[in-house]
């Protein structure tokens, strides 16, 4: 049990991680933490798919004698690049969204100068909109 | 606007941070073209490299105050650096769409450079990254100057507007 | 609504972990991740693109579409934050 | 059967749809060329339908497809000797209320009346469309186009009743038209085809509930239309609608479309032969003569005139069915040819109602004390149609009620000879009293002693229809043939079945 | 790699994401957040994804807390939960 | 009544003449400021142009001196050195020089760069000894009793001029160990000093004067640094 | 050349968006022409590959020239090519319409408007043209991003449906990512065609599963089904009318896409049917939407947000279409994809030009609409009739098809949710209708006793550029119900995965 728990283990910190983001995009109610939940939640992913190409006694992928390639290359050497690949789109997505995210909240403190998610809805509520 | 706060866009008044962001940001930069230029063989690329030339000018933007950094890398400007960076990438792209290969088939780009196809690969990333760099870099300055100011990167300009 | 997050939040983290039983060990050179598709690109990248790191010569050249497509994104972030913030120079204000 | 392929029927469904378009397009200002648009379309419908009528009559079936979906689904025409007869009183009779309702509407002066032809238009266009349709899709596609195409009809006049008819028409026929699409999707997985079949194509495709359960839904989507008794709400409420479109839905397109899917569906989805073993039949036949003798006794209380005719059209309608539910020849011929009849007897009283309104604005049987003297035409086409639906032999209602009774001999049902005569009676009990006080009785204050007729324009059609029902009365077969049509379908029917 | 520097950076993650999501002052949340960045990155570099770490560092850690940081600066410090 | 009609008459002409004297003198005056106005507009214009000249020599030294700089830096990162590489570099170095040459070097001042750099220099093996030293009393400090900690805060004020002497200052103070600079204002120093020894070692004000001597500044001007400006005025004029 | 086509379909909006800055910074008022005329290309491509892949059927392109499971590929078959002509022309009409919608309402924003439009085009085609799990979700993401910036801009509240948007569309897209990331470490690809080869093998096992489910419900938040469909109203309600003319045709649907592209190409039907209970669930989910939307819809006044709830209705039928998992469903359910685009448009068309003209939604105000704006009014009737399932109109025809569809997979309950939801549409319709067409629903005719006075109309149609996409569409809305059939038996019924 404990080496299935140890062998596995940054799945489990990843899940973790994961939650607490999750949690906090959908239960916080200020606007602020729910964007820092979300961006704790994307970096919990890139971390799963991080730690997908991870290869044990693997290096990372990048080749020492470069440019010539004759001599063999030994697969198992070197830790597999695509998830790395697909993090960095990830990564840039994530602040993208963040960027926007962000913009939007000014937007909202500009009409409601609150950023707490009930007291927004209240005013809401009390202007009929 | 109520609780405009300018703290990320007026000038600095501490010498400390002044003197030494104005000494650092040229090393900044030559680090992030670095990193651009040499994303072949160590870490980094585009993204790193652009994304730290971005920051350059956000701290320069922090310490010397908007106008003064508006002064060296213009709202406009920067949108046009913006689409630029995108239309090198995608750009390159169709040149080897044009060239007669599929698009992005950097292999083509060797009718005209005459390297060897190995070669005019690594150009060709070299090129994309280049685009990136600038897309990334200008795409950070342009979300920062918006979200620090609020949507008026040249306040005072537009004071002056609102009292004639 | 703190309870239904919280339900809703244990309800994908269990989801997860039953995923993670049938996982490939941590680390393990042979999983599928690694013995699928990646090992050609650590094979050939180099020669094929006279790019050593291999990182950037599957970002920029095997996936390059993806790059593209990520370098828009950020270009949209931007143009979007123009068009949400930014107000005429010289307008009314409004 | 010998199958002919021919646009005409495609022809003669798109006639009167170009024709609503021009006649949209034409638009009030030029009021004369848009209705000589309804004219000709409604000419040229009628030639080139009728241009067919010899064709099906040597027995042969024209055909048409439109498009394939699947293998077995698809938008076909196809004319038999049964859509043949519905498809000339269609087209025949929009002639007539063409010319009339031209009249009409001058007369009173409406207000959109570009709507009015259009809608007019559409409703001929669809009704013909079912009349020839090749299967049960291509039927439901036209059905629900009828729907919509005769809402703006129903409430023409913007008032608020005419609202309300118009919700209350929508809201039964709607619903009618969701259960047809569910009952005919249920027949075409459980077929794989929906082409009519005279003497019905479902048999043994399926457990005798389910077969009655699709039987029921058919019935209660059709019936809704035709107003099978606790499905007739809408029809007495939609009298606002002004007289020819009454006319319209109650003598030719609405109603009988209603009928024409009832009779589809009982004679060529499911035919005789099932119907017997499924023990059905006679459900439906009581259902039906339930309707005949209720809707008699409703339109007797009826003091506005459209209303009772509303209900007489009711109890006309259920006896068509009747007679195709008691599944015997005779019955089938008489229930088909009703059809006919009644729609040129009915129409002919409609239009009466719609020449005193426009004359006289009296919509009431209590006001038309003494009317005879100064409208004799109108009255006397009115007194004709009514004797003719009583079942008075000069007319050719007593052509189809002989059929009907000999038919339910046949079919040893006594009781619903009661029924048939039980209607008969009911019929004089509120027809006469029209006539009598019309013409014998102290004219009132109001009527002219003189001869004072509505306009030419609706004087002549419904003159014309009136003696078109002595016609037909005297000589079954006459003109369009309607008598060999209903044999050739009955005769298809039962040769298979 | 080693376990034992694994296993500490990860605990350092998962407290400061705790923290960040529960400290009340936005702007200290939006430094603890940046903090976490960079222990990821740390991690990540560990695992041997060193792209990833300077994408990370350079992205979440800086541009990404700056921005935080200038969105706070323009609303609100305080938060409620 | 005469009389007082004639004071009265005195008064209004001594008053007139009075008047008539206060805007002779305002005519006066404004004619002076006017060809004052008028002469130093003429200066101006002629120290403008020399300005022009000096400012764009300036900024062509300015340029240089950073191209080198960054060109030095970018070789030690690179570590390719073909010509694509090379060539790459100097593309980025000239980008970035022309970006940002006003940054490197905001306030020249009139001193020679070699100097400053050799006196720069020199000056790093000292610091580093004075934060060995600190070091080693800090951890005095750590490990000994707890009474000898005395943490205050010192202001003091400075000699020094320009921004990057007063940087320079203040990094060296936060370097060694037991003082850090708080804040810097109108030539205030405000320290934080762990202990009584730090704060008496900074007072003494050696670290300032060496700071004066490297950039140049304040009366720390020796014969040495006036043999070296000497070619610099020449050059000037 | 021709296989070059697929290539232009996501380059030209991409570099046409490039350039609207510079176009919008030398002058302003070029950026309209520019938009149209660069998305006439798309339009003419898309067409272009549709008839190729009718010709000699499927291909792909691969981008890069490498090879598809290492490189990136387009995956052109029936069914994208089908679903991107539908795209191109949706967003070349709304393009047309966009002119005096901006200009009146952002005439500064102008310039990243018209940039963020191509950018959502783009990304919808993206979406729908590659064959790759991963670079699926990039332009997801672009198209998300530039549906955030597009809605924010909206009336009072769409700042804050913006973030509600942003917050949920991130987690459907977190959900999807971690779906790809499970997959991927089952299988160590990444291209659907791989894919689908590589998991037959591997589909007992718990990663596939869990993959499989965060497939789904990242995809069900993205198209906005039922219980997960809460950013939707408001966020389609508040963006400015040319902006929910686009995304409300085109992003739920192209979601759908997605999710008959997983479920059924990626994942084999044995196991998207057999293997998990998702279909039911779905099932059942869509008939909660359909009435959801449907009372919702009900208790509105505003037409637009009215409008907002059918869509949420419409979501439904799709899902119902994919969840009965027969040939007939699908059928139905990607005939109704494109139905339901042509129609959705014509009627937010149709409502941005109302609200435009008469600067009100409110149903009850629409009086004598019809008299003002005749042919806005005739396009919204036909369209109307179409969503009731009248069937000249293509309404009907899918609306058919779907419950054949339920008929065959023999779920009765779902087949009344389509034809209740036909019912609830008459309803909901026919009351706007008579509001617009009506007089007694006049306030002033009851004061008069029934009589109106006769006030003269003016004919005050939207403008030219308004008035022709409307026209347009409301025709499409006729002609493909006409030439459902041919569109079927050449199109759909090869786009209709060959497992069935």
């Amino acid at each position: 049990m404990l080496d299935y728990v140890i062998s596995k283990y940054n799945f489990w910190i990843y899940i973790i991680l994961m939650m607490i983001g999750l949690y906090a995009m959908i239960g916080k109610k200020n606007l602020v933490k729910k964007l820092i939940g979300m961006n704790i939640f994307q970096s919990a992913i890139i971390l799963f798919y991080v730690s997908i190409g991870v290869k044990a006694g693997a290096t990372v992928p990048i080749l020492s004698g470069h440019g010539h390639g004759h001599e063999a290359i030994e697969v198992a050497n070197y830790i597999n690049p695509l998830p790395h690949v697909l993090m960095l789109t990830a990564i840039v997505v994530s602040i993208a969204t963040t960027g926007i995210a962000l913009a939007s909240l000014i937007l909202i403190y500009r009409k409601y100068n609150t950023l707490e998610e009930d007291e927004i809805l209240k005013i809401r509520k009390e202007t009929g909109a | 606007m109520t609780g405009v706060n300018d703290m990320m866009t007026k000038q600095s008044d501490d010498v400390i941070v002044k003197t030494l962001s104005r000494l650092l940001i040229p090393f900044m930069q030559i680090y992030a073209l670095y990193v651009i230029a040499h994303g072949h063989y160590s870490p980094g690329g585009g993204f790193q490299g652009g994304v730290i030339l971005g920051a350059s000018i956000i701290l320069l933007v922090i310490t010397y105050g908007l106008d003064n950094a508006l002064r060296k890398m213009s709202e406009k400007l920067n949108t046009i650096l913006c689409s630029t960076g995108v239309f090198i990438y995608a750009g390159i792209g169709v040149l080897c769409l044009i060239l007669g290969g599929n698009f992005l088939d950097y292999a083509e780009l060797d009718q005209i450079l005459h390297v060897g196809i190995a070669q005019a690969r690594s150009l060709g990333i070299l090129g994309v990254e280049v685009g990136v760099g600038v897309t990334v870099m200008a795409a950070m300055i342009s979300i920062f100057l918006d979200i620090a100011t609020g949507g008026l990167p040249s306040k005072e300009k537009n004071i002056q507007g609102k009292r004639a | 609504m703190k309870v239904i997050a919280l339900i809703a939040v244990i309800m994908t983290g269990a989801l997860l972990i039953y995923g993670v039983e049938d996982m490939p060990k941590w680390s393990d050179p042979n999983s599928p991740a690694s013995s699928h598709v990646s090992p050609q690109y650590i094979q050939e990248a180099t020669e094929k693109t006279a790019t050593p790191n291999i990182v950037t010569a599957v970002l920029a050249d095997y996936r390059s579409y993806d790059t593209m497509g990520e370098t828009v994104v950020v270009f949209t972030a931007a143009i979007g934050c123009i068009l949400m913030l930014r107000k005429k120079r010289n307008g009314e204000g409004g | 059967m010998d199958v002919l392929y021919s646009s005409r029927p495609l022809w003669a469904v798109l006639v009167s749809m170009i024709a609503a378009f021009l006649i949209l397009a034409t638009g009030e200002k030029n009021r004369n060329i848009r209705e000589s648009w309804t004219i000709m379309a409604a000419l040229a419908k009628f030639l080139i339908v009728f241009s067919m009528v010899p064709v099906i009559l040597q027995g042969k079936v024209i055909e048409y497809t439109i498009v394939t979906f699947y293998p077995g689904l698809l938008l076909q025409f196809r004319i038999d000797a049964f859509g043949m007869l519905f498809g000339v009183i269609a087209s025949s009779l929009w002639i007539a209320t063409s010319f009339y309702s031209i009249g009409y509407v001058r007369g009173l002066n409406e207000h959109a009346q570009t709507r009015y032809f259009f809608a007019f238009a559409m409703c001929l266009s669809s009704t013909i469309g079912i009349a020839f349709s090749a299967n049960l899709l291509t039927f439901l596609v036209f059905y629900e186009i009828l729907t919509i195409a005769t809402y703006p009809l129903v409430i023409h006049k913007e008032s608020k009743e005419g609202i309300m008819g118009g919700r209350k028409y929508l809201a039964y026929t709607l619903t009618a038209g969701c259960v047809l699409l569910f009952a005919i999707g249920m027949i075409y997985y459980m077929t794989g085809t929906l082409d009519f079949k005279a003497g019905g194509f479902i048999a043994g495709s399926g457990s005798s509930t389910v077969l009655i359960m699709l039987f029921a839904m058919l019935i209660f989507g059709f019936g809704v239309k035709a107003g099978i008794m606790p499905m007739h709400e809408w029809l007495p409420t939609a009298m606002v609608a002004p007289t020819p479109v009454s006319a319209l839905l109650h003598a030719v397109a609405v109603v009988k479309a209603g009928v024409f899917g009832c009779l589809r569906v009982i004679l060529y989805v499911f035919g005789p032969g099932l119907l017997h073993d499924l023990g059905i039949w006679l459900i439906m036949a009581y259902i039906a003569s339930f309707t005949i003798v209720v809707a008699g006794f409703l339109a007797l209380g009826q003091d506005h005139l459209k209303r009772r005719l509303a209900f007489s059209t009711i109890n006309n309608l259920a006896m068509i069915v009747v007679g195709a539910a008691l599944l015997t020849k005779s019955s089938m011929t008489g229930g088909i040819i009703h059809m006919a009849n009644h729609a040129f007897m009915k129409i002919t009283l409609f239009f009466c109602a719609g020449a005193i309104h426009v004359k006289m604005h009296k919509d009431y049987v209590s006001q038309l004390d003494g009317l005879g003297r100064q409208m004799p035409l109108t009255m006397g086409a009115f007194a004709i149609g009514a004797i003719g639906l009583s079942g008075i032999p000069p007319m050719s209602g007593f052509i189809s009620k002989w059929f009907l009774c000999l038919g339910a001999l046949e079919a040893n049902q006594i009781i619903f000879l009661f029924v048939f005569m039980t209607s008969a009676m009911l019929d004089v009990a509120f027809f006469f009293p029209i006539i009598y006080n019309s013409f014998f009785k102290k004219p009132l204050d109001d009527v002219a002693p003189h001869f004072d007729e509505a306009p030419m324009f609706m004087v002549i059609p419904l003159v014309i229809t009136a003696l078109l029902s002595i016609v037909f009365g005297i000589v079954p077969d006459a003109f369009f043939r309607f008598f060999s049509l209903t044999s050739l379908a009955v005769q298809n029917i039962m040769g298979v079945g | 790699m080693i376990w034992q520097l694994d296993l500490i950076l990860c605990l350092f993650i998962i407290i400061c994401a705790i923290a960040a999501i529960n400290v009340k002052d936005l702007l200290g949340a939006v430094i603890i957040l940046g903090a976490y960045s960079f222990f990821m990155c740390l991690l990540w570099t560990e695992m041997g994804a060193v792209d990833v770490a300077f994408t990370e560092a350079s992205v979440g850690a800086g541009v990404g807390t700056v921005l935080f940081i200038a969105a706070v600066s323009k609303t609100k410090r305080r938060s409620k939960d | 009544m005469e009389v007082t009609i004639l004071v009265q008459a005195t008064d209004e002409s001594f008053e007139i003449l009075e008047k008539a004297r206060e805007r002779s003198k305002d005519v006066l005056d404004i004619a002076a400021r006017l060809t004052s106005e008028a002469q130093s507009v003429q200066r101006k214009r002629v120290e403008a142009i020399f300005k022009g000249a000096r400012q764009t020599k300036t900024e062509i030294t300015r340029f240089t001196a950073t191209f080198i700089i960054l060109f030095g830096c970018w070789l030690l990162l690179s570590g390719h050195y073909d010509l694509f590489h090379i060539s790459i570099g100097i593309l980025c170095c000239g980008l970035v020089s022309h970006a940002t040459h006003d940054l490197l070097f905001a306030n020249p001042r009139a001193g020679d760069m070699r100097v400053i750099v050799k006196r720069f220099i020199t000056y790093i093996p000292w610091l580093l000894y004075q934060i060995v030293l600190s070091n080693m009393h800090v951890a005095r400090l750590a490990l000994g009793p707890k009474n000898l900690i005395d943490p205050k805060i010192i202001e003091f004020k400075t000699k020094l001029e320009s921004d990057i002497s007063l940087v320079t200052l203040a990094n060296s103070i936060t370097l060694t160990p037991g003082t850090i600079t708080l804040d810097i204002r109108d030539g205030v120093y405000y320290v934080h000093a762990v202990s009584k020894k730090t704060a008496e070692d900074l007072l003494t004000g050696e670290m300032e004067d060496r700071i004066a001597h490297i950039f140049m500044e304040a009366d720390h001007v020796y014969v040495q640094d006036t043999l070296d400006m000497a070619p610099v005025f020449v050059a000037l004029k | 050349m021709a296989d070059q086509f697929a290539a232009l379909i996501i380059v030209v909006p991409l570099i046409a968006s490039l350039f609207v800055p510079v176009i919008g910074w030398w002058k302003k008022r070029l950026c309209y022409p520019w938009v149209v005329a660069v998305l006439v290309i798309p339009l003419i491509s898309s067409l272009s590959v549709l008839n190729t892949v009718m010709t000699t059927g499927k291909f792909s392109y691969r981008l890069g020239g490498w090879a598809p499971p290492w490189g990136i590929e387009y995956m052109l078959d029936h069914l994208s090519a089908f679903v991107l002509v539908i795209v191109s022309s949706i967003s070349l009409i709304v393009a047309i319409y966009s002119k005096k919608s901006i200009e009146d309402n952002l005439p500064e924003k102008t310039v990243p408007f018209y940039t963020l439009f191509l950018l959502l085009v783009t990304g919808l085609m993206g979406i729908v043209i590659t064959g790759d799990v991963f670079n699926l979700f990039v332009f997801l993401e672009i198209s998300a991003l530039s549906c955030y910036a597009l809605i924010a801009i909206g009336e009072e509240g769409a700042p804050m449906a913006t973030f509600n948007y942003i917050i949920i569309g991130t987690i459907g897209a977190c959900f999807y990512l971690l779906g790809i990331g499970y997959l991927y470490i089952a299988t160590g690809s990444l291209n659907m065609a791989d894919l689908a080869n590589i998991l037959p093998d591997l589909y007992h096992s718990k990663v596939i599963l869990v993959a499989f489910a965060f497939f789904t419900v990242g995809l069900a938040i993205k198209a906005g089904l039922f219980p997960l469909h809460t950013w939707l109203p408001d966020a389609y309600c508040t963006a400015p009318s040319a902006v929910s003319a686009l995304i409300a045709p085109l992003m739920t649907k192209v979601a759908a896409y997605v999710m008959i592209r997983l479920l059924f190409t990626v994942f084999q039907p044995n196991f998207s049917v057999n293997m998990v209970p998702v279909m039911p669930i779905l099932g059942w989910l869509s008939v909660m939407a359909i009435f959801w939307g449907g009372i919702k819809a009900l208790a509105q006044t505003d037409l637009k947000r009215m409008l907002v709830y059918v869509v949420v209705a419409e979501v439904g039928y799709i899902v119902i279409g994919v969840s009965v998992a027969n040939r007939m469903g699908l059928t139905g359910a990607i005939l109704h994809i494109m139905n339901d685009a042509v129609m959705m448009a014509c009627l937010f068309l149709v409502v941005g030009a109302i609200l435009y003209k008469t600067g009100t939604r409110e149903i009850q105000q629409l009086r004598h609409l019809n008299k003002k704006m005749p042919f806005t009014m005739a396009a919204f009737t036909i369209t109307a009739l179409s969503m009731v399932g009248i069937p000249p109109a293509c309404g009907f025809f899918s609306k058919w098809y779907l419950i054949l569809g339920t008929i065959e997979a023999g779920q009765w309950v779902w087949a009344a949710a389509l034809l209740c939801s036909s019912l609830i549409n008459a309803v909901l319709f026919f009351r706007v209708i008579e509001c617009a067409y009506l007089k007694p629903m006049e306030p002033a005719y009851a004061l008069n006793g029934g009589e109106t006075k006769h006030e003269e109309i003016q004919r005050d149609e939207a403008p030219l550029t308004m008035l022709v996409p409307i026209v347009i569409t409301a025709a499409g809305v006729i002609l493909l119900g006409i030439f459902s059939g041919k569109i079927i038996s050449s199109v759909i019924q090869f786009a209709v995965p060959a497992s069935f």
